[in-house]
């Protein structure tokens, strides 16, 4: 189970011949994930790994029926690939490119929202449903299959706690990174929602950060959805100074929103158990599951 | 990217905006000379990246050559929170009756632009939307559309019921939208947007906010930069693959992950210490990359000790290893170094470090890190 | 009953302050059209033969409930007049505006489609109810009620047909004409499947001219539908030279496509009657229902 | 309204297509400035509103200056299919490789506009359409997108499978695309777009039809016009309200609405008689107009008798009746007049031509206005 992609996914690696793309889609197969196809332009029918290669999408949607895509296609041709993928109506599109033009982003998900697709990212690390189905470049080790949805804003933020959560000892039913940018795909309330309605997952993991307001938009939706789940919650960010990008451009204090204070609190006020440190996550999760 | 006004005047006024007549200057001669080409009285306003200029007096109306020349002396080189005015617009002086505000805005929430009005311009938006948002009128542009003609209309019907004035207001609406889309901006907006006494309408203050991710379309937009000091050594960060961000403190991390670098900073405040920077050397495995953080670490004279906090993906703690055993013998850093590698080649990378004779802190978890460099860090000068 | 417009239709004029606007708006309301807004921007509040006159159609919509917007605006700001009704959710907009160029009707057509908007025309005299409602220019006195749908490419020529019908003591269910533009919002296909669903209507006369493939569509689906109504048809055009446009925009026989012959064929093929000249229908029709 | 080769390849050349060094003339001593401009050998082609000049030698190939003014000489004031050349295309000779077909066209049945793409260049495309359509490959545009990158590349692929070529070819589409959205076009199409043997890809020949409702928005491109004479006539009717166009029969008809002036052909021929042509006066009530109607059918001078049919509808029958009866005075006519109105304040206008001691022949329904029309029209010269 878990959510998104599992053993049946058949996933297309969009830029298979590039350098992220050929390194990450020896890792993943080596994971075990089944990946169908590879997509680059001009090198249709060559093999690469033993996977075929095709001009485009919708050719090799055809002649293997892919349904997942991960986009390791360089910024500057990224948005009209993840373009392609969407109008080849592929439902899941991973997309780990950094440096997407916001603007391209805004199009894609007017695009994404006719067809019915489901773009996760950009500039995220993708996700992994643990024992299953890896698809972007989480590093495997850390994670064991179980019944913690892991949920995250951030890359390396969600390896450090994925391991405390690993070294509790409970295991991931699926976690993932949603991007780091202004524009993207899938935010926390749709995984909420993913979350709710799988039988695998028994608790949310949800590490957030400073910008936007996904996470006041999470407390809301919990609060208001009455969430069957316990969630607990990490905010990066608290000592971050107003109006400078942490590193994406997403993670800005602009103004009197999007600080990790306002998030921390929307949290708290509707229940969600807030960590002050990392390894704090490990702990919560022994609470609830050892009480209960 | 943020630009000065009369860069955002310049995008605007390519799609058709109007402007006040002005021009810039960086010396009280160069002023004089502008304003007697627009004629007087005129505005002389400081172009700098920060807001609230007009409350320091960055903005002064002068009324004669002696007062362009005076006010533009005072104004250049003079200090807004902390950055030093170098360029100032001398503009048109516009006989105002009315003031609106026009913006545009990249809506995260619906991941659409969003067009926002209101009838208070001139002063700061954030705060009429807070004390009174009943004030500003909202709509989100259906981007396989753009904003259409109706739609500017209706919005421009909230701002005024002469049938005269929201046909230019619209139509301006239409032309700042087209403005913040050729322009790949994040932000678009004319505050306030004034209807003289003789019935036109003016952009007289404009701000952009151009997306860095798009910067790479427009090689023209390259020459608009002009970064503090500060802003320099965060774009030099840049140009080598790091974030960098200089803080107060005297704990400097080098983390891999934008997530994580806070955390980092968080974890050291929770624990009673004071990070001095913000720096993601990013996903790639580039040894060199370590010696660069270094480098910018060391600027800050002020850091105590150094904390390396990698959390090993794509990054492999080899390489990291690698790279700060060759940095730190070939810049001579003797401040105390605490080192927490973990993930990809962990083994490998620590041998490194056992192996390089230098005198590191190896630590194991997070808290252990920042509690180790908060201790190294204390009694040094 | 007939079909999209009866006397539960709320009207909307735009451009109702126009001179053909206002024209035509009086010989609506003579008709008993039920006319309960009308939109000239600048002139909201007041008051145009007793209706109300709305700056914008979203007010004119909140205020009035009207479901129906005919659009008589000159052809330069009529494409923005029809991005507005279907924007403001109009159900069913009327354009007989002629000269609005072809790009803007493909946008509003894709809009339409988003915000499920139904547009008749442009260039095209309207629809009428017989003794319910009347929405267009379209000559009252001509028409009666009855069980004839009336469905035409052209306006004068579906008078001339029309009085035909009345002639011969037919009276009409609804008759419309959908335009002679290239892009059209509603094609005889539409019409054929909503008289069939009409409970009133037990007959359908199609009045077809050169150009275009709408007849041919109509033959196809005539047949694969099997089509449970008595078609008849006219079409208008048999000795139009090639390449010459005959009047309007749509009538144009380009290359070997669109000719009157090729209409004329696909629809005897299946079993449609096709009158040599107008008065034919008449008889068509008393043989039609005088054998029933 | 249909555009010459050359005029539609500025249009292309201003979104980027790339086209042939070329030049126009209108003297054989122009075309060799021209040819001499762009270097032997030179292709020469004739510009006119139709196709198939090829085949009647309108395209010629110049290797020297004595062949370049010959060929000039020939094509300029060439008959083609009832048009005379006046202006003559002088363009760079390319060594072709291979010959593609790409074009653009607003689909009725879609209501959108669609790409088409072929292999099979520089022949009729309507031929290759008809005989072997799997050759034609077809993508409808979402016009809320636009014609996206990877959609032009997948049309692309359907032509070469060489990456390099296809990047080029999807390229040039996208810019297809955009000349025939900012020309407001409802046909733009590259006929050959030749592979040149060293490499490079040009447009050889250009068709762009332009939306005459949206000829508004393009002033400039009023100067494009070039009508043969008959289209002169159309135009100068167009302009007046009227729409006209002359055949080869000798009943002239004056009719309202063009459907119903169709059919008044249709019902003539259907009767035995031949129209003189179709002129549909629109909508209006203007007197005026009748008098206009009347004077352009007089151009033709084969008409024999003048068959009014008119149904009122917005169409008033007594201004058509004051209009037909002052013209017919002031234009001094002596042919017979067979009359049909109907409708509209018919009764008012049967009684204006009853008063006005006209030999008019006054009829109730089509078939009977036909009939009287040929009759009346039999015998005389």
């Amino acid at each position: 189970m878990g959510v998104l992609v599992s053993k049946d996914s058949r996933v297309l690696v969009q830029g298979i011949t590039g350098r992220d793309g050929s390194f990450h889609t020896k890792l993943m197969k080596e994971y075990g994930t089944n990946i169908v196809a590879g997509v680059t332009p001009g090198k249709g029918g060559e093999m690469f790994e033993g996977i075929p290669v095709f001009n485009t999408v919708v050719e090799a949607v055809d002649e293997t029926g892919a349904d997942v895509s991960v986009i390791f296609v360089p910024a500057r041709f990224a948005s009209s690939a993840i373009f392609e993928a969407v109008d080849a109506r592929i439902k899941l599109i991973v997309a780990i490119t950094e440096g997407i033009p916001v603007k391209d982003m805004v199009s894609i998900m007017r695009f994404a929202e006719d067809k019915g697709s489901r773009v996760i990212g950009p500039n995220c690390p993708g996700i992994i449903t643990p024992g299953e189905c890896k698809v972007g470049i989480l590093p495997a080790s850390i994670f064991k299959k179980g019944r913690v949805g892991v949920v995250s804003r951030s890359g390396t933020l969600t390896y450090e706690i994925v391991s405390h959560i690993t070294a509790a000892g409970f295991g991931q039913s699926t976690a993932l990174g949603i991007g780091g940018d202004p524009v993207i795909g899938t935010r926390f309330v749709d995984l909420l929602e993913l979350f709710r309605d799988d039988q695998q997952t028994e608790a949310v993991v949800l590490i957030g950060e400073i910008g936007g307001s996904d996470e006041e938009d999470a407390a809301r939706y919990i609060k208001e959805t009455n969430y069957p789940l316990p969630v607990f919650s990490f905010i990066a960010g608290r000592t971050a100074p107003k109006g400078k990008r942490m590193g994406h451009a997403g993670a800005i204090i602009s103004g009197s929103s999007g600080t990790a204070q306002s998030k921390i609190e929307s949290l708290k006020e509707i229940g969600v158990k807030v960590a002050k440190i990392p390894s704090e996550i490990g702990r919560f999760l022994k609470e609830e599951f050892d009480a209960g | 990217m943020k630009i000065h006004e009369y860069q955002a005047k310049k995008i605007f006024e390519k799609v058709g905006i109007s402007i006040p007549k002005e021009g810039v200057a960086t010396s009280p001669e160069q002023a004089m000379g502008v304003a007697r080409d627009i004629g007087l009285p005129v505005v002389i306003k400081a172009q700098v990246h920060v807001g609230g200029r007009g409350k320091v007096g960055g903005v002064k109306l002068a009324r004669t050559e002696e007062e362009v020349k005076e006010f533009a002396s005072m104004i250049l080189g003079m200090d807004i929170k902390g950055l030093t005015v170098r360029i100032i617009l001398i503009g048109q002086a516009i006989d105002i009756e009315r003031e609106l505000y026009l913006g545009v805005i990249t809506d995260r929430g619906s991941n659409r632009p969003v067009i926002m009005v209101s009838t208070e311009g001139g002063v700061d938006i954030e705060g009429v939307a807070k004390k009174t948002p009943e004030k500003i009128h909202r709509f989100t542009v259906d981007p396989a559309y753009g904003l259409l003609p109706h739609q500017a209309m209706n919005l421009a019907f909230s701002l005024s019921s002469e049938v005269k004035e929201t046909r230019k207001i619209a139509t301006t609406l239409q032309k700042l939208y087209q403005a913040y889309i050729v322009a790949d901006a994040s932000l678009a907006e004319i505050n306030p947007f004034v209807l003289s006494r003789d019935g036109n309408f003016y952009a007289i203050d404009a701000k952009v906010v151009l997306d860095d991710n798009a910067l790479f379309r427009h090689p023209d937009y390259e020459k608009m930069r002009d970064f503090t000091h500060t802003e320099k050594i965060e774009q030099e960060a840049k140009e080598r693959g790091l974030s960098y961000i200089s803080m107060d403190g005297n704990i400097g991390c080098v983390v891999n992950g934008a997530g994580l670098a806070m955390t980092t900073m968080d974890v050291i405040k929770h624990f009673g210490g004071e990070p001095a920077n913000f720096l993601d050397v990013g996903g790639s495995s580039d040894p060199q990359k370590v010696r660069h953080a270094l480098q910018f670490l060391l600027i800050d004279e002020g850091v105590k000790s150094i904390w390396f906090n990698i959390f090993g993906g794509i990054t492999r703690c080899d390489d990291i290893a690698l790279g700060l055993v060759s940095a730190v013998d070939e810049l001579g850093i003797d401040l105390p170094l605490v080192v927490r590698l973990i993930g990809t080649n962990e083994k490998k990378g620590k041998k490194i470090l056992a192996e390089s004779g230098l005198d590191i802190h190896t630590v194991e978890t997070m808290e252990e890190g920042a509690k180790t460099a908060i201790r190294l860090s204390e009694g040094r000068k």
